[in-house]
């Protein structure tokens, strides 16, 4: 597909975008989208019809507060909580440890948090920390790519019953030098 | 490099000078060595780039060649894997049994090299398949998964958590971290990125404020005003604060750094 | 919405479960999304038709190895990896020759590994590996030490978009006869 020709097309690339981003996407999100210049105004004209196009379908395109998304319509929930009825009994060790590294590195990047575990960051565990209202993003690193800082929530606090985060445990902790052939 | 002139055949020919890409400046090579996965890429390296047979392997140039390489990673300290080394042993082994005469009873002995043919072939054949796999599209690569979303109603409990839980996730952290030499987070630290995170969610509501509207000085004792102030010469470090002034004296206004 | 009543409807439920699922889903999963007993073959027409419905679409409904999903057309990737400044780190060769083996040769142990690779493993590979929940362990050689055997995981072909191992690119044959070699 070559770039930007037609108002369907630009249209169905903000659709696969908004139906497969993990979060809602911010206006400026989605001029990064395109490689020409893409105009705010064209974008909400291209939106408002894209919310047209799915008025009579199974999801809706909503604006919240850090941008838009695709939700399944509300009459569609009873059918979809039936597939995860089963609590979730507790998190995984990655999302413990990257909460853990967000809460005492905040601001943090991904990437950042990516060479303190020497891990890629599962989206799904960022994913499962903001749907749990634990850690949003609070700006964005000035660098090439502009990556959104994370830090935990005053919810987070609150369910952990802290104050303040100086209230967590400190931490004094020393690691021997680990030398470690990187084959 | 080699001063001893090469005394080689291969297929034949007269082999008397090392190829060029033998040749690797002496402050290259520990990157070039190190983007070999071990003995045996070393190996495979060595019998493509010099279009060895790799069913009739020349024992005794392979062997010589690669002795080169490894005797210059020990040349430099290189951290030498003992595979490495291993390896060494095993390939003069296999040249010495060329050179043993043979006693007429284990004539029908197998080529000494064939268990070193297996292992190359097999070793290159997942090279391949690696690469293979690697060139796949992935998902969260080339792939996008739908993944829209739907108000979920809060029958599934959440998981919980303790501080217990999250202090073993962080030391968990560090314990495997093995650039963290020594460390340590206190709770004046801790105070300090907790008020970054605050002062970056108010500057992304206010977009810009007076540097005094970000003290609470009525409410605030002085620990709290002295954090605050550090979180913000923190952020202003990391760049992502922008303070301007426009006169002396006048009122100092902070932002969020950003492009436009 | 009342519960199952014609095919429109029933297709939709599958296509707004399918739009939001993160996994895969199975026959099994989208059989409990109905209160109704659903037949598995009833299940599969409805998802061809549904399949046929999006063909000219953003997305494409995808047969992997755990199920079913919806994903974004190929021709759409150049847009979509804009969105997503920080690129997830490329595996090194390490990291994709130890999967390549643990595919190819499964169940391996770490031991069948550093055999054919001629150096040892390093922990963190394997960590690597795990945590992306490529690899994981299916049991114990029953050999002194009893050492842990190595497969892929379903994970693992649903990320790489294929149905089952038969579909990894063929490993080709090197071995070419050799009389004299007598392999």
């Amino acid at each position: 597909m070559s770039e930007t020709n037609n108002i369907a097309d630009l249209k169905n690339v903000l659709e696969a975008a908004l139906l497969t981003s993990h979060e809602p996407l911010s206006l400026d999100d989605m001029t990064r989208l395109f490689a020409e210049r893409m105009e705010r105004a064209t974008l909400r004209m291209l939106l408002d019809e894209l919310k047209q196009d799915w008025e009579t379908r199974t999801m809706e395109l909503v604006q919240v507060a850090t941008g838009y998304r695709f939700q399944a319509r509300a009459e569609y929930t009873p059918f979809l909580i039936r597939l995860n009825p089963e609590k979730q009994a507790k998190y995984s060790r990655a999302v413990m440890e990257t909460l853990a590294i967000i809460a005492y590195k905040q601001p943090v990047t991904r990437g950042d948090i990516e060479e303190i575990r020497g891990v890629a960051v599962n989206p799904n565990v960022m994913r499962q920390l903001q749907e749990r209202d634990w850690v949003d993003v609070v700006g964005q690193r000035e660098v090439p790519g502009r990556p959104s800082l994370y830090a935990t929530t005053k919810h987070f606090l609150d369910d952990l019953n802290l104050r303040s985060l100086a209230e967590l445990p400190p931490m004094e902790e020393f690691v021997q030098q680990n030398p470690q052939l990187d084959l | 490099m080699i001063e001893t002139p090469l005394n080689a055949k291969i297929k034949g020919e007269a082999f008397t000078e090392l190829p060029q890409d033998l040749y690797i400046p002496p402050d290259a090579l520990e990157v070039y060595l190190e983007s070999f996965e071990g003995p045996l890429d070393l190996l495979l390296y060595l019998i493509r780039k010099h279009n060895l047979d790799i069913l009739d392997i020349p024992m005794a140039d392979l062997t010589r060649q690669y002795m080169i390489y490894v005797e210059k990673m020990q040349a430099i300290k290189l951290e030498l894997a003992g595979d490495y080394l291993l390896m060494s042993a095993m390939l003069i082994e296999i040249k010495s049994r060329f050179l043993l005469p043979k006693p007429a009873e284990v004539e029908s002995e197998d080529d000494p090299r064939a268990e070193l043919v297996r292992r190359l072939m097999e070793y290159e054949a997942i090279k391949l398949a690696a690469q293979r796999i690697d060139d796949l599209p992935k998902v969260g690569e080339d792939i996008s998964v739908a993944s829209a979303y739907y108000r979920h109603i809060s029958e599934i409990k959440p998981p919980e958590v303790s501080l217990d839980d999250l202090a073993e996730a962080w030391r968990n952290v560090l314990k495997r971290a093995s650039h963290y030499q020594h460390h340590k987070i206190g709770r004046a630290e801790l105070s300090v990125r907790e008020h970054m995170s605050i002062i970056l969610r108010r500057l992304k509501a206010d977009k810009l404020l007076e540097f005094s509207e970000l003290f609470d000085i009525v409410h605030d004792g002085i620990p709290k005003l002295v954090v605050c102030f550090l979180a913000i010469l923190e952020l202003a470090r990391e760049g992502l604060l922008r303070m301007t002034q426009q006169a002396p004296f006048s009122p100092i206004y902070v932002q969020i750094n950003s492009h436009e």
